[in-house]
């Protein structure tokens, strides 16, 4: 990637000695050894194998349960029902009550098929396994429902007593004069469309290892998440216990992509049987398990009405959501937020209205998943903007040039771009297509779609309005550099990017800095990995931090050069110096040995924190750009092989060029799967598919080579001009593969999954259209 | 009724009675305590358990322990030699062909297999061999490229010292005793 | 100018439509009772409002409101 | 994750004779053999199957071969694994389409431990190696104490993973005869990821006449289209005497959509199997057909 350390910052070129240059993991020789441990590779001695007996019924009355047989199972140590619970209510929304929803297990009903119902602890796992079998459960089946539309009539079954129609959440936005912007529009079409659940599929499964210490009644729980903050919290709650009497401790995580916030009844299950045992018991899910009962991408209903000028220009824009949201809430209120915020991006929009409704259902509930908010809503809206690009007979990355936001644009009251290279890349993809695509194959096609996504959420459900980030810095006699953190590294890398951080902030070495992340105990808050937040807050945190104490070795170094004026000093290269005279300075090492002498021995801190203020409703940064696929349409069989893929993406300042590279290649593997294979059919609530012989995702044969192009910038928000890698490219892919088979062969998609049956139908119904009527639709005006 | 199981792992002998139902993966991570080789599906689907079984990478999750009585397993613990990274370990580092690294022991193995029977690949061959794994986080296309790497670094280790692998006796005798039957 | 306020709680708004924009965000159950008593539904209104294009399920209970909400003189 | 609970007595045999006794001392218990086993204890983890006996057959290496010679055609023997076929340079040569079969087979590591018999007596009706075999006129032998018997590879599954081998039989080898002058075979199976379970898959063997423009036999295997792999006879008799054009060949696509009967599943309809095997006959086909004018 093109990044090289160089950037414009207020106007003055700085070379980074770290930032920008491609780092290695620095959890590499761990990783690749086998010696990282993950959650499921942890046992503590005199461990107990936990168990979750689940709900055969979408939506049933608990009438009975009876453990006793399963109590007598030799090996068996206890068995918990929803009454031996805590009772304690939890979700990520705590702010509002009543959307606290979960709990640890089914006490009056079962709301979907996987409810958990009963716990087991025994001394093998095969025992807890064989003990489920005996616990004899009386259900009383309740009409369920299943479809979102459904869910909101007024006699609709209800999923939860309090929620008359199952509404979970609502949300509406509106900015300009919509009905007036369709009134001056020339060409308005509306579309409306169905879009499929899809799973995250961490390779970790959830599992959890909990261990309750009698003596001081305080609990440390080591498990496979993505925020140990949001899991303390809402254990706290679940067990009604204090958050600082529970530990928790974020090992090596096997995958996240947005399933691991919620805290799941592994976690609390776990927990409770450690606490009643006084042992430690662990619980892993099975694969089939992690499919049907842990958090997925929501299915949803969207429907759009756009409105054009002859020349493209978008006049006015509305979109409606209806979101299968399942039993719980998790993220999925927010997902359902954010849904109509990025589907506007990165387009100038002078009038547009949203509504989203997240509706309860007796499914599995839907959550945060990689890219919430834009995956689903720019699929709708990226190919329903080819078909009017074609009407019209605009060129489709001419319609996404005239209508892409410029630096400093403000959508009213939501957000606002402060770098954006938008305009940049989508130039550079222009010229970079007709280089790399000079001519097409028959039946082959080319799609774009443009995208932009938030680098961290600015929202807070716990315990404050706004998302914050908090760090600790500790430097030793020795110059080594501990550094404490909440944050999150599940995959992404990002401790290497705070090591990179801090080792730059301070002029040292990564080499120099010992990482202490992921744990409630010591490490300072961070909300954890979601929303690509850690590069930007996480590090905003570090470095504040870092450089507190680099302001310190530059006192006291300015002290000892006794300068006669004020040059100003820089920390790099290990060394402390003028600016403009590099050879006057010190060392490093001797200055922090100084500041310690002169401190009594104590070593450097300094604790530092970020927090967005005024900065919209959504995010303080936007990461953007354009993809391209070209892709290949097989017309007799359906196959749709993606064979190329092209990315331009602004991301300010790239922290780690490698890392960085992997998450764009890494979201359009995920983003390519939503949109060809990855699907999650269900009947009756029941999942037709919890097992990767029949969930498919793309294999290495499957996957095309990808070209990726920066277009740097410098983000003000984000730490040296850093802002979103992670999630941005995984919208696109879908879209911009579904575009490219219309470009191909003028097949039409209202819904995402372009599994060969469903792509050969739609080329017989163009064929059949073709036949029919030769204008296409959409009435101009 | 348990059965005696005789194996070689890593280079050293090991013997067990274990229940017939006890699969290889089972053994390892839990008999053994060697956690890096991992399970991330029940459908033998992922191949995130890879192991080496007399030199050829299968699936230690699908295979019963005892038919591999006798032979020699090789686990992502016994790739490294002491404290240096094998070339292929040093390039998934390089190339950042990993993110949570939970199916990295598995694609690492496979790929040491693949590479001692195929030391210059191409792209397309690498696909057929690995088309198997399943990895969530890198898009498979930056694993290609290390494995690549790696194999243009064994070729220069190899030009340096020319020596042939040496089986070690131990495993001659466990193969002996495998071929006299019983699979005990 | 004249001012509008929420027959259930303090939320004054300028017009009725912000006032039922206002109305149908509140998800406590006092707001949703009061709407049965106008012979109103809340899963109608919002239904409407996320399933046909326009404010339908907004302008349904502003011209409703026009006919309850008491006017306030200052904001 | 999933371990195998059901507890089962182990038996191991290192000879065909040690196995056709434990088959003959077992045959009317709960047992099942086991070579790979790679999808019997994945269907023991899912608690699908719970046998008593597990006979490992494993071990039989004098049943681990692969032997060519111009008279008898080729012999693979029960424990010759998926690998050793995909590898074997006599069978590349002979019989290519074996080899492009298999390097579509699930993922090198089940090849690498799974047998090729075993796959066939899994019987799995969208496995791959039943349609080449049936196009190459394989036979499979079955053995049992003091018995032999050999039966067609298209008669070899009866149902969904089910076989003809009755309770103390075991499938021993396949046979393929050595393939007449002018011939060509072809194999596709389609999948919308590449080396998944096929949603159809298609054989076809041609042979020509000595000036090569008339088909004198035509052999078709399909798998995925049924509750068992299909031979479509009546597609076959389409090609037979004729001069292959591209519309005969859309024509015997015609036909063998009638001989199969597809079932519904979440990877596809039943109608659009049908119509993809009818779409694959006519690319195999003419495959062959080429193959078969090269030869």
């Amino acid at each position: 990637m093109g990044a090289d350390g160089e950037v414009r910052e207020g106007g003055i070129m700085t070379e980074y000695s770290i930032i920008g240059k491609p780092t290695p993991n620095v959890d590499g020789p761990a990783k690749v050894t086998g010696e990282a441990a993950y959650t499921i590779d942890m046992t503590l001695p005199n461990m107990l194998y936990g168990k979750l007996l689940r709900s055969p019924y979408p939506h049933a009355k608990i009438l009975s349960i009876d453990t006793s047989k399963a109590e007598e199972f030799p090996g068996v140590k206890i068995v918990i029902t929803g009454k031996d619970t805590p009772g304690g209510k939890w979700g990520l929304w705590r702010r509002f009550r009543e959307l606290a929803d979960q709990q640890a297990l089914a006490t009056d009903k079962v709301r979907f098929i996987g409810d958990p119902v009963a716990a087991v602890a025994a001394t093998t796992e095969e025992i807890a396994e064989k003990a489920l079998d005996l616990i004899e459960v009386e259900y009383e089946p309740l009409p369920g429902v299943f479809d979102p539309i459904e869910a909101i009539k007024d006699d609709a079954p209800m999923v939860h007593e309090d929620f008359p129609s199952n509404i979970n959440a609502t949300r509406h936005i509106e900015w300009g004069n919509v009905d007036e912007g369709f009134a001056q529009a020339d060409y308005v079409r509306e579309d409306r469309y169905v879009l499929e659940a899809a799973h995250p599929c961490a390779m970790e499964v959830h599992n959890t290892l909990a261990s309750y210490d009698k003596g001081t009644g305080r609990l440390t729980v080591w498990t496979s998440t993505g925020s140990p903050y949001f899991v303390q919290q809402n254990l706290a709650e679940a067990l009604k216990m204090r958050e600082g009497d529970v530990r928790v401790i974020k090992p090596h995580v096997g995958g996240h992509y947005g399933g691991k916030n919620s805290t799941m009844p592994d976690c609390v299950n776990a927990a409770i049987l450690s606490m009643k045992t006084g042992r430690p018991v662990k619980i892993v899910f099975n694969r089939d398990e992690e499919f049907t009962t842990t958090e997925h991408r929501t299915a949803q209903h969207i429907a759009l009405k756009l409105g054009l000028k002859k020349d493209g220009t978008i006049v006015a824009f509305e979109a409606k959501a209806i979101t299968n949201g399942g039993a719980f809430t998790g993220l999925g209120a927010t997902t359902l937020f954010l849904t109509g915020t990025f589907i506007t991006m990165p387009y100038r929009i002078p009038n547009y209205r949203y509504d989203g409704v997240r509706t309860y259902t007796n499914i599995v509930w839907g959550t945060s998943i990689r890219g919430f908010g834009a995956v689903p809503s720019k699929y709708c809206a990226e190919t329903q903007l080819d078909r009017a690009a074609k009407d019209l007979g605009i060129d489709p990355l001419e319609i996404r040039r005239i209508n892409a936001v410029a630096p400093g644009y403000e959508a009213p009251g939501q957000y606002k771009f402060e770098s954006c290279g938008i305009q940049p890349c989508i130039e550079k993809m222009a010229v970079r297509v007709k280089e790399k695509w000079p001519k097409l194959e028959k039946d082959e096609g080319i799609g774009y779609c443009g995208f932009a996504y938030m680098s961290g959420g600015i929202f807070n459900w716990i315990d404050t309005p706004y998302a914050y980030s908090s760090a600790h810095v500790k430097v030793n006699f020795d110059g080594t550099v501990d550094l404490y953190s909440q944050a999150a590294d599940v995959g992404q890398g990002h401790n290497t990017v705070a090591a990179m951080i801090c080792a730059e902030e301070l002029g040292i070495g990564i080499e120099d800095i010992r990482l202490h992340m992921g744990d409630t105990a010591h490490a300072y808050t961070d909300l954890g990995a979601w929303g690509s937040r850690e590069t930007l807050m996480n590090g905003n945190a570090i470095k504040d931090a870092a450089g507190q104490i680099k302001q310190k070795l530059i006192d006291i170094a300015r002290l000892k050069l006794g300068e006669n004026i004020a040059y100003d000093l820089v920390a790099k290269n290990k060394r402390v110096y003028l600016e403009l005279r590099p050879e006057r300075g010190l060392s490093y090492y001797d200055l922090v040995k100084d500041a310690i002498r002169a401190n009594d021995g104590v070593p450097l801190t300094g604790t530092g924190h970020y927090t967005p203020h005024n900065k919209g409703m959504i995010s303080p940064a936007y990461g953007m750009g354009i993809m391209a696929i070209k892709a290949k349409v097989d017309r007799e069989t359906g196959h749709v092989d993606a064979q190329d893929v092209l990315v331009v993406h602004d991301s300010g300042q790239i922290i780690n060029p490698l890392g960085a590279r992997g998450q764009v290649e890494g979201s359009i593997h995920m983003g390519l799967g939503y949109g060809l294979c990855e699907e999650m059919p269900m009947d009756q609530g029941m999942l037709l598919n919890p097992e990767f012989v029949d969930y498919k995702i793309l294999r290495t044969r499957d996957m095309p080579q990808i070209e990726i192009l920066d277009v740097p910038t410098y983000e003000p928000n984000g730490p040296f001009g850093a802002k979103e890698a992670a999630e941005a490219t995984i919208a696109p892919a879908a879209p911009a593969l579904a575009n490219a088979v219309y470009q191909a062969v003028g097949a039409e998609f209202f819904s995402n999954v372009l599994k060969p049956e469903k792509v050969l139908k739609a080329i017989k119904e163009k064929e059949q259209k073709d036949k029919a009527t030769p204008k296409a639709k959409g009435k101009g005006k | 009724m348990k059965r005696e199981l005789n194996i070689v792992v890593n280079g050293e002998s090991y013997n067990f009675f274990i229940e017939p139902k006890t699969l290889l993966v089972q053994v390892i991570r839990e008999m053994l305590g060697m956690k890096g080789t991992h399970q991330a599906c029940d459908s033998s689907s992922c191949a995130a358990c890879t192991v080496i079984v007399d030199g050829k990478a299968v699936k230690s999750c699908s295979i019963l322990a005892l038919q591999v009585n006798g032979k020699e397993v090789t686990t992502i613990e016994g790739l490294a030699d002491g404290t240096n990274l094998h070339p292929i370990q040093q390039a998934f580092i390089d190339n950042w062909a990993f993110q949570c690294g939970f199916c990295t022991s598995g694609q690492i193995m496979a790929a040491k297999a693949f590479l001692d029977e195929n030391p210059d690949p191409t792209r397309e061959e690498i696909q057929m061999q690995m088309d198997g794994h399943i990895c969530r986080c890198t898009g498979h296309n930056m694993i290609n490229e290390a494995i690549r790497d790696a194999a243009k670094r064994l070729q220069a280790r190899d030009a340096a010292k020319r020596l042939p692998a040496q089986k070690s006796l131990q495993s001659q005798k466990w193969a002996q005793t495998a071929k006299s039957g019983k699979g005990a | 100018m004249a001012n509008y306020r929420c027959p259930m709680c303090r939320k004054i708004c300028s017009a009725h439509l912000d006032l039922a924009r206002h109305y149908l965000g509140q998800t406590d159950k006092k707001h949703k009772e009061w709407l049965k008593t106008q012979g109103l539904s809340y899963a109608t209104l919002i239904k409407a409002q996320v399933t046909e294009f326009g404010n339908k399920g907004y302008q349904a209970l502003a011209d409703v409101l026009k006919k309850t909400a008491t006017e306030v003189e200052e904001g | 994750m999933k371990t195998i609970t059901t507890d089962f007595e182990y038996l191991a045999a290192a000879t065909i004779e040690e196995a056709l006794d434990l088959l003959s001392q077992h045959k009317d218990d709960e047992y099942r053999i086991i070579a790979g086993g790679q999808s019997l204890n994945t269907a023991m983890k899912h608690r699908l199957i719970a046998p008593e006996y597990i006979i490992d057959i494993k071990g039989l290496s004098d049943l681990d071969y692969i032997k060519f010679n111009e008279k008898e055609g080729l012999k693979i023997g029960a424990l010759a694994t998926h690998r050793s076929l995909e590898r074997s340079p006599i069978v590349r040569e002979k019989y290519s389409v074996l080899c492009e079969m298999e390097e579509n087979v699930a993922s090198v590591e089940t090849r690498n431990w799974g047998t090729v018999v075993g796959d066939l007596c899994n019987a799995d009706p969208a496995a791959d190696p039943a349609p080449p075999l049936i196009a190459l006129d394989a036979k499979l032998k079955i053995a049992s104490k003091g018995e032999k018997r050999t039966v067609d590879a298209e008669k070899f599954a009866v149902d969904f993973f089910d076989t003809t081998v009755q309770p103390g039989e075991m499938a021993t080898e396949i046979q393929i005869p050595v393939l007449p002058p002018n011939t060509g075979v072809y194999f596709t199976k389609y999948s919308q990821m590449k080396g998944d379970y096929a949603l159809a898959s298609v054989a076809v063997l041609i042979t020509l006449d000595k000036k090569k423009e008339i088909c004198s036999n035509a052999r078709i295997g399909l798998a995925g289209v049924g509750s068992t792999p299909i031979r479509a006879k009546k597609a076959e008799e389409v090609l037979k005497g004729k001069k292959i054009t591209e519309a005969l060949l859309a024509e015997a696509a015609e036909v063998v959509k009638t001989e199969i009967s597809p079932v519904s599943g979440i990877e596809g309809s039943a109608d659009y199997k049908r119509e993809l095997a009818g779409t694959l006959l006519k690319r195999v086909g003419k495959e062959a057909l080429q193959r078969a004018q090269k030869a």
